[in-house]
């Protein structure tokens, strides 16, 4: 038992964060958004050289994973420096294509998003992705021949379509809740990244701007209320690391409930303090103002991950949401 | 204590609702954020000023009905259920408009007023700069003495309505004595300019939903002539201050507007299916009717206050705090009740739910609202501010 | 149309006021608790001489009403003051009990309590009460012939037990709805004098108290956590004197649910504010911390409230919760 | 990062579940709140450590097992998921134990933690006074030197267990001088007293459900050796503060006591009659799962970060403010389930809901939490305090 990330997931987390910080990401969004995906497919191939994807596809298909607690790193660093496109639904379909296809999901070349039974009638970002997949409720793996047009997101980096019914049947029996639980994780893990990057801009922010002939900072209101995010952040972490631990459905909820809350707080709160300006199109922290809701719904919104908390708790084999040991 | 409107009030409740009832637009007019959603919105001003429907509580001779308190909320009530097209001439009606008839002169009123009236003439406020966000004391932007009148020069910021508007308000530095000399609310003075005047440039800054919802101006030695200065030259911080009560007071939020926004949000929620059994959206929307109710008794409570010659003072500020946060609230639970369709750019909730979250910001932040309602109506002592 | 308090209504809470703050209330509420009735006894004397009672009594049997709004502005300062007892309980039995019960009733000499059905099973106070009455889902008004031991509640102040089932029929088709109506519309207003009392109390408190060489109360977290306590009163009290005009059931319920939130949210942060000195039973304070939950939950607890606002939202001949006018 | 226990730490668990499991008394003690509930803690207390379960972490020579942190916690885990009574020593244990382990000497602490183990000497804490709550640097009781040792005067108060316990600990002014000179926290010293030494006056304090939670202290030149000084004379302050960091940390509230809350919360809402259709109470129920799981985790990252030799330091104000604010809504949730049981005393919920109540006060109130929260862990500029 030592709840602490490993040296090697310490500098997994530092080389994403450089090669994140090197990459002008915000740039990369407003293209996205603008609908000029070639600065993104760069930075997707960027990643998969440092081995996102690798993370989730097994050794025997040309991966390293799947490894969740590495890919929950990762992903609270494509949070929080904002990256678009449909990353956590490629890593999803991992867990669900048939072996042919994993080799070029690990190495970068296949972008993919997907519907599951029971979630959004919507994929995220299809004319962003080689696949569009659809999954039956008898576990029937699909490619969807094609989308309807793409709607605009109040994210402006976030395009949703629903797929067209029918496509080659690529699998059958596919692990749809593996998928879920995939795609619900590694959410949470972004919107912890998405809410850390606000908290941070935002302390910046106040620390600089005065009003009043003071920083704003120094008003009690103003440090309680970035306490407050800070709090709600620094609880829904261990949550997240906790869930990519143990994958247990009721943590994985409990981590995504957590962490998409605690990312929306940390948007209202940033908005709050920045005053107009942080109202704006213009500054560069409108790309996470606008991410968290939609990553606080997205794969599981509060009221469908509580309901699954309390489905789960004492769950045999794991007492607890799941308690930690028996 | 009595709610019973009288006849008369009833008789106009009818007129009003029956106007609406056969001219407010079926469909929604494109957003008032665009250019083609302005022009259309400033063609509705017309109607409504044609029927004298826009600006009720204005004397007639301006245009108005000359209608008291309670007619004037009866209308915003009527108007904002019947889902009729928001104000593009908001600014110009509910804040120069009550400066210019407490500190402005007959003719600038009988100049100014009607053509606001009718949106031929659309205002957009210039209060901010870009140092000086809530403590608008420490202004900058200058009017220096020229010929008949004065040179504007500075950078204003967070114009609302200004990316389309014909003309702004707002207070410039005339005296730079009292400020060096630490007295930084003296020396300022209420000018209105013309936003096509030679030496403006008109810079769109795209709110979050990336619409122009207000804009940078750069002044340039911009010639405002002696007619267009409201009250007495020095006296702008004074007038402006009475003007910024009225923007947090009644004459900016009608409980209409809450009022017809909960009844929107119960149909959607009625509308839902298996919705009713879902007891924690069912608690969010049933908050929602109560906070609209409890704002509505609220301002008759004011109005009745007000008639009975109290003023409104710092009450302003729970009103303000409430109404920013309840509006929030509100569309949170819309988005919410729907489901996937949440996110969209697209749907009816989207554009006023980040309207919405403006709220708590402007018209002075509910950080600073607080520390009002503390010290003036609590009688907490002053802390630093 | 004027929504204000006319003088004679406004003299009327200055007359309760002034009777109450010369009646020693917490002294009378300490011995209440104790099980000594007798001081309670005396100033419900003095309350029926001041006409409370007879506000709920028509003039044709020996009352002035009923006056809801007056009763409304009457148990503000009730609450305000902390007196105990089965008052709500007694004013809502006026709208049961047969006429030869009523003019006793108005001068002081009935004190009673009751349960309603659908309503909680607990009578209060029965042991301080000459009725206790119960309800039949038929309308049936019924003497209870006695009551189980009275249990304890946490404001101490409060005893619950609950009534004999059958004892003498005293009415029948009786109007169930406008004795809940009443309950609730008066509990509403004495959970807003509570409120009131508390944030009195509490900000008398801050301002004199001091710690690291400042009055608590210049703090800004104090400061903004004491106006939201306000805020929360000052919407709650125009829909309680708005549920007393229009005595809609919606607007009724409406103002238990604001009123009794704002109460309790008011003890929350009476208690805090006032540090560990707020949490002893010594100062008065407790008298108003212990009944503002009670208060909150009695005759309609907030999600009753809300779904009574939801059902009747709309509803034919009032337009809105109601809407003022049509 | 594992969080998988070792076959040792699982045997541990076993043992002690067992050992809980044939021990912990069927029916709840009366509160320990009252004498005779405060006498059959003292005893379950003398069972628990005959058994050497009573101070799992300390060394075995005072009567523990030597336990590391991941047993404590394990242990604390299976102590609350097993009903066990509330722990009558707990100020002893988790305050002033800490602190003779640091500063003592070898005499006292063979003197004192063995009897404090076995629940024989039962602690109070003696640290705030009426004029210091959270400035505790303003503190004025003093102790003047004697013969062989000092004597204490002043009042204490907030004095928690005083009302039934035997001895207590705090600091006392030695020196007067620093704190004339403006520099209050110096000139402090700890020190251990006996409750009933002549001199002392104990005065229980009803809590708000009137039970005496604690006591005012008033201290009439009580004597105290010179043995009974902990640490050196005048560092009473820097002391006391090492202590004060545990009380708020691991040490005071491991994740057990809210997993086993948590968990009663569940069978209360599953036991309810047409519960689960009401999704308002499900969504808090959820939350305080969640909160419970969170507070667990957090609390393993902690320990893992303390035993890789890094210190907690102010994420223990985190800590403080998440278990305050938790136990509160947890209980609140409770009483709402409970429906018209609610209010009563007399259930199983309500002295724990008063207790909880206290949560954000004691221990470093929440706003003194926040503004260290901000100040230490995100930078921000020191404010008035």
């Amino acid at each position: 038992m030592r709840f602490l990330l490993t040296d090697e997931q310490s500098d997994l987390a530092r080389t994403l964060a450089s090669l994140l910080a090197a990459s002008d990401v915000p740039g990369v969004a407003r293209a996205w958004a603008a609908g000029d995906l070639a600065p993104g497919r760069a930075l997707w191939a960027r990643l998969a050289k440092a081995g996102l994807f690798a993370l989730a596809v097994p050794e025997e298909h040309e991966g390293l994973g799947p490894l969740p607690v590495e890919l929950a790193v990762a992903f609270v660093e494509l949070g929080r420096y904002g990256v678009p496109g449909p990353l956590v639904e490629t890593v999803a379909a991992a867990a669900l294509l048939p072996a042919e296809h994993l080799p070029a999901l690990a190495a970068g070349d296949l972008a993919a998003t997907l519907t599951l039974p029971g979630g959004s009638p919507y994929a995220l970002d299809p004319h962003a992705a080689a696949l569009v997949l659809t999954v039956s409720a008898q576990g029937g793996l699909y490619a969807a021949p094609g989308h309807g047009e793409p709607l605009p997101s109040m994210d402006p980096a976030r395009r949703l379509a629903v797929p067209a019914a029918g496509g080659a049947l690529l699998a059958t029996g596919v692990p749809t809740a593996e998928a879920l639980r995939r795609a619900r994780l590694l959410t949470a893990a972004q919107a912890l990244g998405v809410g850390q990057a606000l908290l941070e801009r935002t302390v910046a922010y106040v620390k600089q701007r005065t009003q009043f002939g003071t920083p704003v900072g120094a008003f009690q209101a103003v440090k309680h209320r970035l306490a407050d995010t800070l709090l709600a952040l620094e609880f829904a972490r261990p949550l997240v690391f906790g869930a990519a631990v143990t994958t247990a459905d009721g943590d994985v909820a409990a981590a995504k409930l957590a962490a998409g809350g605690a990312a929306y707080r940390a948007a209202r709160t940033a908005l709050q303090l920045h005053g107009a300006v942080g109202y704006t199109q213009e500054l560069e922290l409108s790309l996470w103002l606008r991410k968290a809701r939609p990553l606080r719904d997205a794969w599981g919104t509060p009221a469908q991950c509580r309901a699954e908390v309390l489905a789960r708790y004492g769950e045999a084999g794991r007492t607890a949401t799941a308690r930690l040991t028996t | 204590m009595d709610l019973t409107p009288t006849p008369e009030v009833t008789a106009f409740r009818e007129e009003a609702r029956a106007w609406l009832r056969a001219h407010v637009p079926a469909r929604p007019l494109p957003s008032l954020e665009t250019a083609e959603g302005f022009a259309a919105h400033r063609a509705w001003e017309a109607r409504l000023s044609a029927a004298r429907w826009s600006v009720v509580s204005w004397p007639e001779r301006y245009g108005g009905r000359g209608a008291d308190l309670e007619r004037w909320l009866v209308f915003e009530e009527e108007y904002w259920a019947a889902g009729a097209p928001g104000r593009v001439s908001q600014n110009g009606i509910s804040l120069l408009a009550p400066t210019l008839f407490d500190h402005g002169t007959e003719e600038q009123r009988a100049r100014v007023l009607p053509p606001m009236a009718s949106g031929e003439v659309v205002w957009a406020q210039a209060w901010s700069e870009p140092e000086s966000g809530s403590d608008l004391a420490s202004l900058r932007s200058k009017a220096v003495r020229t010929e008949g009148g004065w040179l504007l020069s500075g950078h204003k910021t967070w114009s609302s309505r200004a990316a389309f508007a014909d003309r702004a308000f707002g207070i410039f530095r005339t005296d730079p004595q009292p400020a060096a000399a630490g007295r930084p609310h003296r020396g300022l003075t209420y000018l209105m300019f013309d936003l096509r005047a030679p030496g403006v440039t008109v810079r769109p800054i795209g709110r979050l939903d990336g619409k122009p919802a207000f804009a940078e101006l750069f002044l340039d030695e911009v010639f405002v002539p002696d007619e267009d200065v409201i009250g007495e030259v020095g006296e702008g911080w004074r007038i402006a201050m009475s003007t910024t009560g009225d923007e947090r007071g009644l004459t900016l939020r009608a409980p209409g507007r809450f009022l017809a926004a909960a009844d929107r949000l119960v149909r959607l929620w009625r509308g839902r299916e298996g919705g009713a059994a879902d007891t924690a959206l069912r608690d969010r929307v049933a908050d929602a009717v109560v906070g609209a109710r409890a704002y509505e008794l609220f301002t008759w409570a004011s109005a009745a206050r007000i008639a009975a010659g109290r003023a409104a003072g710092a009450e302003s500020s729970l009103n303000k705090v409430f109404w920013s946060e309840y509006d929030i609230a509100l569309h949170e639970t819309a988005l919410d009740l729907l489901g996937a369709d949440g996110e969209l750019e697209g749907t009816d909730w989207a554009e006023p739910y980040v309207f919405a979250l403006a709220g708590p910001i402007y018209a002075g932040t509910n950080e600073i609202q607080r520390d009002i309602i503390a010290e003036r109506l609590l009688g907490l002592p002053k802390g630093r501010r």
